[in-house]
């Protein structure tokens, strides 16, 4: 079990001078919780004002796209700075699935036709793939290949509803292949249901192929690893956007006990509210360290990738799940309403640690990796 | 479960016997029967003859026989198959207005209310939290202030977490009469006509979607002093009697091995093969283990109470129940992976009394439990009430008891 | 999953005159903490003034045993609630050892020629097996029969020190048996080695036969049957003396911190400490449900007696280790030293923890007996 | 990690860079070949160069030169062959005297301790804890009074939780000097001889066995007034400063991966797999989990203490750390069944300096770790810290702050 050396763990000055202008700007005159709860119950569930703004006036769509391909030829630790002021705001955009999944893969299999498209937001890419879906799985066979068509249906889609592209990993005769599908050409042998998801501020949708007219981008066991780098990235950087939910939550927490008053006091001078919050700050900057950390392997294209991202999904799942509902319960009443945002966080909070593995499953694959076998 | 022992009335010489109890059930069910008799007609029979509370006067629904002869009552009628008493839309009338009315009301309430409240005809509903006085109910800010030339008292205010205020007839209703006493002295208790000008209800909806409770608001509403109960300033008092009831009732009847969330976890366990893995089997196990070891716990609890000696378990028993449930919902997501990243129904709904609980999905639970830590005394709450009156530890020094209420810090 | 009408978890009449002759004469004086700690160091560790009392004075050491047989024909109830005191009391006598395991056995086995002495307490008994086994396992092989004679060592039994007789699982060609040893009778073909335990008031040893003389108790699957009740019995009375420990744990730190004052309070009445100990409460509450259960259980006669003997080792155990750990915590620096007991019931309560099957392994059991089956 | 910037020292123009300390260790260790030079006089050598500690005034130990250049020093120093600076029986005099007396003590006092201290000719303790004075230390009882003829302090009263008691000349002492005032103000600051008549060590055995600590009962003991640190009264202002030395030091080194208790248990794991059950994997592959975020967390705690940010997660990290080694030590004996039951040693004994401890049971780890959570300040009052110093929530109400030391409830 050797040790790296240690991976820098703290933000530098370019992702700080990233997050400021996303936090104020957009996020919080953009995105305040009031305009989201009537959103997510809209027709139009998606901020597509707020994704066109990360495109076009930002440029963060891109972050991890070389400039070549029309990106911003930074890397993944600014990529996971935007995560994390999309988590803290539970920003409803196609962020993940489109400039980290489908982005990832992209990257992975050298496609570059329709990467400059995606780097500058313009088009909204997805991985079809359920969002449960973690690395080190089986290669889904939900769909198959015939000719060059693809059929079948994938379901529990993630950021699937405003893509115009898709990436769908199927099986043919010759075995695994990941396949693009341009939903323009696609015309209806592509049909979308919305699944009602846990998580409001993250739509989920079924993805039915009818002999879809697809395009191959890797083929075979290329096919299988570019899924693999694609939902591994997905790993690793989910932990951010975790994080800055985790953060959120006990920002808010701690400013409401300290404005509550109950029996004359504010409820945050009461020792048990103090000790708990204490706690969560302790695991809060845990999950920073383990995030960065992981952010910071994916950036240096470290061989103990996979291994950092499963510890970050093993520790920052659970510790994010605990968080948002500590957070509800020192809300006390006002937390179990709706008009209240804190059960988004903590849909968006349950949902993130489903999504690309479960904590447990990550756990059963970094057993492995660091030799500490089940019992035979 | 009868006592051998005579009971004597305070009126007359009277003595019930379990069995003087049995003839007396049987005289109602033979001029009424169950099977065939409007429930109005058959609760009023029950009411008159004395059976609906033995323990009540005479007039008022009993026949002041001892308290514990009522299991008598209830097991004759069983057998004679009529209703059970399952509450309903009447848990705050039966479980708290009824005592409250006993123990506090004076004679014209009680020939007005309870009547009514036990052939099902009024509902009652309970204006306590407000959205400033959660946990520390005596800081609570609805006003009442008195029209000197009517005696008529008229209320403003909000309160919230209100169960079946959309169906109710009438409000149990602590109001500030005195805001410049110290807040456990400024409160008066009053019975509230829930249809009355000013009162308006709105469904109150939570995370699950749902509204389960509602808010009230109550705009210069207008209260006869006759509605009044206890004197004015003793709110405090006839608010502590009834929330008493209310934690009596938690935890009564015996479950059950595997009743509750435990059931729908074991069974998604054992008819889901293939979403088991090694990781999550320990804590389904644990889950079961934790969940029988709690029955059991409300089982000894049950067991001392019909022994005559009620333990003080029952609180701790709920804090451990609301971590459980929470516990076991999320777990069951975990568990489910893919299909737990869904949800039932995010429909802006009341939900109907007749509503199949079972129905609904994990994450409906995974929600629904995180107010089981919250309502009926937040668990924070309850760990003091274990801490300081089971365990006798010292109360914090506190402040708030003696200023007066306006001048508190809020 | 048939829920048995529920067993009487209260304490009735009998026992509670048990209890406070056994809690005011006998451990309170004669088995003071101060004394304990003396004790335990010195060469004899077992208190045989107590265990000489329990057995002469107050007939306990029998309360199993039919009258005809020399015992107090009461049950097992009525042991499990000397158990909680002697528990309570850490008390260095083999009770559990003698009036439990071994009597276990030898009434499981209709043997009738020891349990008189046994039952009297004038001659103690000791099951050799380690004191980790639990019930379900294979049966041991560490001792073979030749002719009439045993060979072998059994390391860490409990209570062995003191016992006269031993009951030893020996395998011989005929396959498995169940052994007695009369150490009078076996001279120097027995040897025991005293083993430093982390339980200081239960010393353990191993015991070596050099063909040891033996006479057969249960041959064969009634050898197998006759262990497996003793273990079983063992496991399910263990958590009424687990309890007792708790209990020690939960009202000695309760009065410590009514009494220890810290920034001018006691410390009693700090939230976090009040919230602790509500919540042990709970635990020791629920503690006490499952251990009667078990205990009701096994003085029934249940066909659930396995069940609820691992359902209680599977809670005791985690709960009094909780309790015990948080009484040294809450005890601050002065629990942390040699001269205040409470170390002495956190090793206690972990040993026990460990003793009879580990609570993970009374999971593994409980689970199979309860459908919920690991993954395959 | 050398700073760009020259430096001035606060007596000369002399500007100290990177390049003219290295030149200076160079010069001592030319004169002084530290392979067979006696450490004492190595170590006098580089207290007479300034090297001891740069940031100290010329004359004690240091150069006037800014503190950053330290480690310019030292490296300088292990690459030219020097024994590194673990500080083992020195904790204390290193640690917590010499910033003292830097910070507080008289010329007098640095001239005469901080020469024997840094060469190691003197070993330090710290007196400050009682039993009666633990999580409160500013309500501490030993009490020190002042003869009015000779000027001297007499000293009285107990101390626990002390360190190398036994082998130190010197104790860091907090008594008190005016109990008629508020606690915090009645204390002061002095430096015992610890082999002066009424001084009194004893070891102070835990619950592992062994001693590790001492009391020290304080009878009559003289101290003159010249080793008084601070004015009288200024005692906790002093004791601050030190603590917060003490705090700094924690976690300052990087560990690598699987160090501490975590490696134990993962080599118990890995070496005998005929322990392994399938319970106990998953509490194990956590506990890798939350060592290794925790590892991950204090390394990011050190990169930002070197980039000059130091952040507050330190108290937090030692909160889990101490929880975490409670949690592996309990597990490890899980594992272990039968071999858990049994101990290594018991022996009243104090332990050696270079005891190896990676050779003792892991049920001397499970006893010994119980003290994570109360050494060094209990997991409660850092979770106090970090929730008003870190979080900024409100204190709780207090009035031992205010009231005479005499007067307090204890």
């Amino acid at each position: 079990m050797s040790t790296e050396p240690a991976a820098d763990l703290l933000y530098n000055e370019v992702e700080d001078e990233l997050r400021l202008p996303l936090r104020r700007a957009l996020l919080a005159d953009r995105c305040p919780t009031g305009a989201l709860l009537t959103r997510i119950e809209s027709d139009e569930p998606y901020d597509t004002e707020l994704w066109r703004a990360l495109g076009a006036e930002l440029g963060v769509t891109g972050l991890s796209v070389p400039e070549e391909y029309g990106g911003a030829g930074a890397g993944w630790r600014e990529t996971a700075v935007v995560l994390e002021e999309l988590g803290r705001a539970v920003a409803p955009v196609p962020y993940l699935g489109s400039s980290v999944l489908a982005t990832a893969a992209l990257m992975a299999a050298d496609e570059t036709r329709v990467l400059p498209e995606v780097a500058a937001g313009r088009r909204a890419a997805a991985l079809a793939v359920p969002f449960s879906t973690g690395p080190g799985l089986p290669f889904p066979d939900a769909v198959r290949l015939s000719g060059s068509a693809l059929s079948g249906t994938v379901t529990s889609v993630a950021d699937a509803t405003p893509a115009r592209v898709l990436l769908v990993p199927a099986v043919g005769e010759a075995g695994p292949g990941l396949y693009l599908v341009d939903l323009a050409a696609a015309g209806d042998t592509v049909t979308l249901a919305p699944r009602r998801s846990l998580d409001l501020t993250r739509p989920l949708a079924d993805i039915t192929l009818r002999s879809a007219p697809a395009v191959p981008v890797a083929l075979g066991d290329e096919a299988i690893r570019v899924l693999d780098v694609a939902l591994t990235t997905g790993a690793a950087l989910l932990a951010s956007e975790q994080l800055g939910v985790a953060e959120w939550c006990l920002t808010t927490t701690v400013a409401y006990v300290k404005e509550r008053h109950q029996f004359g006091r504010p409820v945050g001078s009461f020792q048990a509210v103090k000790h708990r919050l204490a706690d969560l700050y302790g695991l809060v900057s845990q999950a920073r360290a383990v995030a960065r950390n992981a952010v910071a392997a994916l950036d240096a294209g470290s061989p103990q990738v996979a291994l950092k991202a499963s510890l970050a999904q093993a520790f920052v799942s659970e510790a994010v799940v605990e968080t948002a509902e500590a957070a509800l319960q020192l809300h006390g009443g006002i937390g179990f309403t709706w008009e209240h945002p804190v059960h988004l966080y903590l849909k968006r909070a349950k949902s993130d640690a489903l999504a690309l593995g479960t904590a447990d499953r990550h756990r059963s694959a970094l057993a492995l990796l660091v030799d500490l076998p089940p019992a035979a | 479960m009868a006592s051998a022992q005579p009971a004597h009335s305070a009126r007359t010489d009277q003595v019930w016997t379990a069995d003087r109890l049995r003839s007396a059930v049987h005289t109602v069910v033979s001029a009424h029967d169950p099977a065939t008799t409007d429930p109005v007609e058959f609760l009023g029979a029950l009411f008159d003859a004395g059976l609906a509370w033995v323990h009540f006067p005479p007039g008022h629904g009993g026949l002041n026989a001892p308290r514990a002869l009522q299991s008598v009552v209830d097991d004759e009628l069983t057998a004679a198959g009529a209703p059970p008493r399952a509450p309903g839309l009447h848990t705050i009338g039966l479980g708290m207005a009824a005592p409250v009315l006993l123990a506090f009301g004076d004679e014209a309430q009680k020939k007005r209310f309870l009547r009514p409240l036990f052939t099902r005809q009024e509902v009652w509903c309970q204006l306590f939290s407000e959205p400033g006085a959660g946990s520390d109910l005596a800081a609570l800010a609805t006003r009442a202030e008195q029209d000197e030339t009517t005696g008529d008292w008229v209320v403003s205010g909000q309160k919230v977490w209100t169960s079946v205020a959309h169906e109710a007839h009438w409000g149990l209703l602590v109001a500030r009469t005195a805001p410049e006493l110290p807040k456990h002295q400024g409160l008066s208790y009053f019975l509230v006509d829930m249809r009355a000008p000013g009162v308006e209800v709105r469904p109150l909806r939570q995370a699950t979607g749902e509204a389960e409770f509602n808010e009230v608001f109550l705009t210069d509403v207008r209260i006869p002093d006759t509605h009044r109960v206890g004197a004015v300033g003793d709110g405090w008092k006839v608010a502590s009697g009834t929330l008493m009831n209310e934690r009596v009732a938690i935890g009564a009847g015996a479950m059950p091995r595997e009743g509750g969330l435990i059931g729908g976890l074991a069974r998604l366990w054992r008819e889901r093969p293939e979403l088991r893995t090694a990781g999550l089997h320990s804590p389904v196990v644990r889950a079961w283990v934790d969940a029988e070891a709690l029955r059991l716990t409300a089982e000894r609890l049950r067991q001392q109470l019909a022994a005559g000696q009620p333990g003080p378990e029952g609180s701790a028993a709920k804090i451990a129940f609301a971590g459980l449930n929470q516990r076991m919902s999320g777990l069951a997501l975990d568990i489910l992976g893919e299909e737990g990243l869904g949800y039932d129904d995010w429909t802006f709904r009341r939900p109907e009394p007749d509503d199949d609980f079972s129905t609904r999905s994990f994450g409906f639970f995974y929600l629904r439990t995180k107010g089981n830590s919250i309502e009926g005394g937040t668990t924070e709450i309850l760990r003091n009430v274990i801490a300081e009156r089971v365990l006798g530890l010292p109360p914090e020094p506190r402040t708030d008891k003696t200023i007066p209420w306006k001048d508190l810090p809020r």
